[in-house]
């Protein structure tokens, strides 16, 4: 006669015969956007392990960076994180710039900070809309998608096209801004903070939401910078840190604006981080466009832009995801001898399984929705 | 540029040409007395134009051994700090092979950068034996400072896995093993990442043609022999259907189609 | 106290509520596509025009485009009228399968006005013929016209 | 009628041809409300998302549903290879009947001592109380052979999910409707509407606040019992990808899709019955708003009018949360249904029996 008591699992699974079942999340699944895949042991609803397996929209952007000159780069970068064209272009011409000395003018400066602001906030929308949409409130997709439509125009109207933006060149901008156009960004950025409140009474507030996000997917600090997890995540982790103010680029360090951070780590307090940003940015854009100082919008350049005999650069910017830079290592030629995407949400989604390992299904939906990953950018 | 070519120009070399005209000679001439007057005007202007009216000064590679970061990693470490560069205002350490995880626990720990940036790698064909380079980016939050540590390695040669170090380092370096053919020892799961698992060759590196090689033949083994897939140079290898329209035999490739 | 009443009175749920019923009675957004057509903007990049009479034959264009989709033939002649050597487009085709629609063909045009443009409004370029209304040639280029009729009126 | 009647014999009219009419016209006029109240919810859900949902077919899209059930009836009905298949074909049938049975029960009018010669209903059960909750409960079988039947891991779990959410809700809602039974008196649900006519009060406002309680946990199970926003969970699209009728297609999720709706209506029907006075006018025991009563119709149709005004009601209340509210998580659901709903059930049920005996 054995007196061996049985706790937890073991219990069930002697007296029940209790199986771990393994399931396929994905590539092919509304809530994983885009092609992630995730092999997932579940106990019942609850996840004892997950295995992220990405790559199924690699198409060699590094390879075919080394292949094209340095100009003829800038909208292959737009098919990375492409809900976040202007950001990527800024980091990449960024980096160019900084390898070749580049000086870029103020206006430009100004042009591309606002641009950058206004691709975080169309940015920030489609993660609210596709987050919500995956906790199972299905309004808050179309309002955003209203407001984003007219970020979208804006773009339209400056550079000719709405997500694959091409709008930044290394040395300065390609087109001057329309007339009439800075009118409309600051009559839409005057009437954006009203929409997030909106946003904001469907959700923040909303006690099913609150349910649904608070104490999920808990990401403490240590384990957020041991995962080089960066942007919004790193924020809503307790971490202040923006490269925006960091290492300022561009016109950040002539505005004012504040880095929102919460500390409770949570699906929450991320979701609390990004709306306070869309502010932000609504604010940055209007300081911007009140600055907006008169002059060129290109750098002196030689005609053929070519890179250093030797020497190497990293350059990042804060895209609406987190750090994405650009390592490009120069041989004297036309072309990047070697060109290195740091990419945001490869880093964010590393960190998933560390998030969801025991909680359920419906957090992992959540989960991934607040990772706000683009699979474009994760395979590039 | 003549005419019995395709008129598809070569990517490689995107100078742009000078749009040939009749009056070019002339031109040139004219052109060249102008430039001469207009450069020694432009040495005069220059103090009065703002920095991004002038020419572009380009960084240049400078030693870096006066850093105080640098200053310490070599008194812990001595011989393994290969060299100590800056370039552009970022600072580049050249670290011994087989130090590469111990100067990254340092820097972590002591040091205080405490956030990975990146790792990637990169193929110098040219370098003799030591082919290859795996770069890692820090940064500390402390100092807002970045730093970067290059190893250089031949190949066949496995580095140590930082994942003991820095977590985050699993899948940047399944990345670096997967595009480079770069193993790390000690990494928990050293498979490919971002190709799938019968891919031959590794894509970055710079004998690997844009085309591809072979990709198919370990995952079709029904179809194609070992490392017998696809031959590169051949392009994708798929060909469009031929048009309905008659008398054009390659079709998709002229220009003569049709509008309904 | 207030917030245990807040709970019991579910005034959260019924601010989302209010928020939504609000949004019944306001202007809907959609465009009905077919029937109602968003005017695009000045610079929106869209389908190629070429005027062949600017284009000074320099295949910059062919040499700024990222992906190769531009092919030109050109050769010299004299013409009659002039006696001055000139050059004559053979062929002036692009692949818009794999176009982006970046612009930097556009941009790369050394001529004023440029000779290749895509502000020319036209965004519809979906087709039904895989391998023959997507390349397009010198004559289409300047003159194009296969967009598919997509409402009633169109087709009848 | 009357002929008829004459030739068939009183028996066999009364018990087998009024009955079977009845049912017909019965069954009709359902399947038309729940193929528009899909057409609704498109429409409303669109309104309320600042677009203008189906307006492609027909004026204004009215058109619309007939165009989805003509392209479901047409569709290929796949069932895959490793279904069980008397289960997969057995589930959507396990959905819709029970939901459909339940009609028969419910009073849309008044009976024939009012009307003079119909009664609005297809049959008084002296019970009925007690059979609509026995016919929903049927309903669950049907997602659990469902889910399980498709042989998908997704599916499964949708039907576990359904099981639990189901027999969770059952228990509050079940409590809820004692209440209505205790201020009637009778299980008869046309007893218990005229219950209310002669109280002069609905029963949603009887006893303040147990009635209002007791509607609310009976509306907010019955949410969750017809797997509607925001307890969704056994085909929440963005978890389980539709969950138990993932491997459905083609008429078979048509049922699937029946069901769901009947359910709603069913629920929104009794809900109308135990707690809104039924057909009754609002204010019935007030003489002067006897207008109200619409007794220029013919036949008690006044009834029916009223009955289905406050049914659209629920209809869009439904709609509403469905375009509001986010979806609640499995474990939190349960929570919810045995934590928070049967406490107060259980206090509803007890306050309404106090205030019977003081009153008494």
């Amino acid at each position: 006669m054995t007196d061996e008591i049985l706790t937890g699992a073991d219990q069930y699974e002697t007296l029940f015969g209790v199986e771990e079942m393994e399931l396929n999340f994905g590539p092919q699944h509304p809530a994983t956007h885009g092609v992630l895949r995730l092999k997932m042991k579940i106990d019942g609803e609850r996840i004892v392990d997950c295995y992220p397996i990405i790559g199924y929209l690699h198409r060699g952007t590094e390879k075919l960076f080394e292949l094209h000159p340095f100009f003829q780069n800038v909208p292959h970068t737009d098919r990375m994180d492409y809900v976040a064209a202007a950001t990527n272009n800024l980091a990449y011409v960024g980096a160019v710039e900084k390898l070749l000395g580049l000086v870029v003018p103020p206006r430009a400066r100004y042009i591309r900070t606002i641009l950058s602001e206004l691709q975080r906030i169309s940015s920030h929308l489609l993660w609210l809309a596709t987050h919500a949409i995956d906790i199972g409130a299905m309004t808050p997709f179309f309002y955003t998608f209203r407001e984003r439509e007219l970020v979208l125009d804006l773009f339209e109207e400056y550079c000719g096209a709405r997500l694959t933006l091409n709008c930044m060149r290394p040395g300065g901008q390609p087109y001057d801004l329309t007339v009439g156009w800075a009118e409309k960004s600051a009559a839409f950025v005057d009437s954006f903070p009203a929409k997030v409140d909106e946003y904001e009474g469907l959700l923040t507030e909303n006690r099913i939401w609150k349910k649904r996000t608070i104490g999920i997917g808990m990401l403490p600090p240590e384990v957020a910078l041991e995962y080089g997890v960066t942007g919004p995540m790193l924020r809503g982790s307790g971490i202040q840190w923006d490269i925006r103010k960091a290492m300022p680029y561009e016109a950040y360090d002539e505005v004012e604006f504040e880095v929102p951070v919460f500390t409770n780590c949570d699906t929450y307090d991320r979701y609390l981080v990004r709306m306070e940003e869309m502010r932000q940015s609504a604010s940055i854009v209007k300081q911007c466009l009140d600055k907006l100082p008169e002059g060129p919008i290109m750098a002196k350049r030689p005609r053929v832009l070519k890179a250093p005999k030797e020497g190497e650069v990293y350059h990042s910017v804060e895209g609406p995801k987190g750090e994405i830079g650009f390592y490009i290592v120069g041989d004297g030629t036309a072309n990047p001898y070697r060109c290195r995407v740091r990419p945001p949400s490869l880093y964010n989604i590393q960190v998933l399984p560390e998030m969801v390992r025991g909680g359920l299904i419906a957090d992992l939906v959540a989960v991934i929705g607040t990772t706000d990953i683009v699979l474009g950018e994760v395979d590039r | 540029m003549s005419d019995s070519e395709n008129g598809k120009p070569e990517n490689g070399t995107p100078e742009p040409e000078e749009p040939q005209t009749e009056a070019k000679a002339a031109a040139d001439e004219a052109k060249a007395k102008a430039a001469a007057a207009a450069k020694a005007k432009a040495q005069q202007d220059d103090a009065e134009k703002e920095p991004w009216e002038k020419d572009p000064v380009v960084p240049e590679l400078a030693e870096a051994d006066g850093d105080p970061l640098v200053k310490e990693l070599v008194s812990e470490y001595g011989e393994s700090i290969q060299s100590a560069q800056s370039f552009a205002g970022d600072l580049v350490l050249e670290v011994g092979l087989s130090d590469i995880r111990d100067v990254c626990r340092s820097l972590k720990e002591r040091h205080g950068y405490t956030l990975l940036v990146d790792i990637c790698g990169a193929h110098f064909p040219q370098r003799e034996p030591e082919q290859l380079e795996v770069i890692y980016i820090f940064y500390s939050l402390e100092q807002n400072r970045r730093v970067r540590l290059k190893v250089r390695v031949s190949e066949g040669v496995e580095v140590p896995s930082l994942t003991p170090v820095y977590a985050g380092a699993n899948w940047p370096e399944r990345e670096v093993y997967d595009m480079f053919g770069i193993r790390f020892s000690q990494h928990p799961d050293m498979t490919r990442i971002l190709l799938w698992e019968g891919f031959n060759g590794h894509p970055l590196l710079k004998e690997f043609p844009l085309e591809g090689i072979d990709t198919g033949a370990a995952i079709y083994p029904e179809y194609y022999e070992e490392s017998a897939g696809p031959v590169a140079g051949t392009g994708t290898g798929w060909k469009p259907p031929a048009p309905p329209a008659p008398g054009e035999p390659d079709g998709g490739d002229a220009g003569e189609s049709e509008t309904p | 106290m207030k917030r245990l009443l807040d709970k019991i009175m579910l005034l959260d749920l019924f601010a989302g509520l209010g928020i939504t019923f609000r949004h019944l009675w306001k202007r809907k957004v959609t465009v009905q596509y077919p029937e109602e057509r968003m005017e695009p903007a000045h610079r929106f990049r869209g389908m190629f025009r070429l005027d062949e009479d600017r284009c000074i034959k320099c295949t910059l264009c062919a040499r700024d485009c990222p992906i190769d989709i531009i092919y030109i033939d050109w050769h010299q002649e004299v013409n009659p009228e002039t006696e001055k050597k000139e050059k004559l487009l053979d062929r002036f085709d692009i692949d818009i399968q794999r176009c982006m629609f970046c612009g930097l063909c556009e941009e790369a045009c050394p001529t004023t006005p440029k000779s290749i443009w895509l502000t020319s409004k036209t965004y519809e370029l979906a087709s039904y013929e895989r391998w023959q209304n997507l390349f397009v040639d010198m004559e289409e280029l300047q003159d194009w016209k296969i967009r598919p009729k997509y409402t009633d009126e169109e087709i009848a | 009628m009357e002929g008829i009647k004459e030739v068939i014999g009183p028996t066999l009219f009364h018990y087998a041809l009024a009955p079977a009419l009845k049912i017909a016209v019965l069954l009709v006029a359902v399947l038309t409300l729940i193929a528009y109240t899909t057409f609704a919810e498109r429409k409303i859900l669109g309104f309320l998302q600042v677009r203008t949902g189906p307006n492609r077919v027909g004026p204004w899209g009215v058109l619309q549903p007939i165009a989805d059930v003509a392209k479901l009836l047409v569709k290929q009905d796949i069932m895959p290879t490793q279904a069980v298949r008397w289960a997969y074909v057995l589930a959507p049938c396990l959905v819709v009947g029970p939901a459909l049975v339940i009609f028969s029960v419910i009073p849309f009018g008044p009976s024939a001592e009012v009307t003079g010669n119909m009664n609005w209903f297809i049959t008084d059960v002296n019970v009925g109380l007690l059979f609509v909750v026995a016919m929903a409960t049927i309903g669950v079988y049907g997602l659990i052979l469902g889910g399980w039947a498709s042989n998908n891991k997704f599916s499964l779990l949708g039907g576990l999910r359904s099981a639990a959410q189901m027999i969770s809700y059952e228990v509050p809602q079940g409590f809820s409707l004692v209440v209505p039974l205790l201020m009637a008196g009778t299980m008869s649900l046309s007893g218990i509407v005229d219950a209310q006519i002669e109280q002069g009060r609905w029963f949603v406002f009887a006893f303040f606040p147990f009635g209002l309680l007791a509607f609310f946990i009976y509306f907010v199970a019955g949410v969750a019992e017809s797997n509607r926003n925001p307890f969704d969970l056994p085909e929440a699209e963005s978890e389980l990808v539709a969950g138990f009728h993932t491997e459905y297609s083609g008429m078979r999720f048509a049922l699937f899709f029946l069901g769901e709706y009947a359910n709603m209506i069913v629920i929104s029907a009794v809900a109308v019955t135990l707690f809104l006075g039924g057909w009754s006018r609002p204010f019935s025991s007030v003489e002067s708003l006897s207008f109200l009563d619409l007794g220029f119709l013919p036949g008690g149709m006044g009834g029916l009018v009223w009955f289905t005004l406050k049914l659209l009601v629920f209809l869009f209340v439904y709609i509403w949360f469905r375009g509001t509210f986010p979806r609640y998580r499995f474990d939190q659901l349960m929570d919810l249904g045995w934590k928070w709903m049967i406490p107060a059930a259980l206090i509803a049920i007890a306050g309404t029996g106090l205030f019977k005996i003081l009153i008494r």
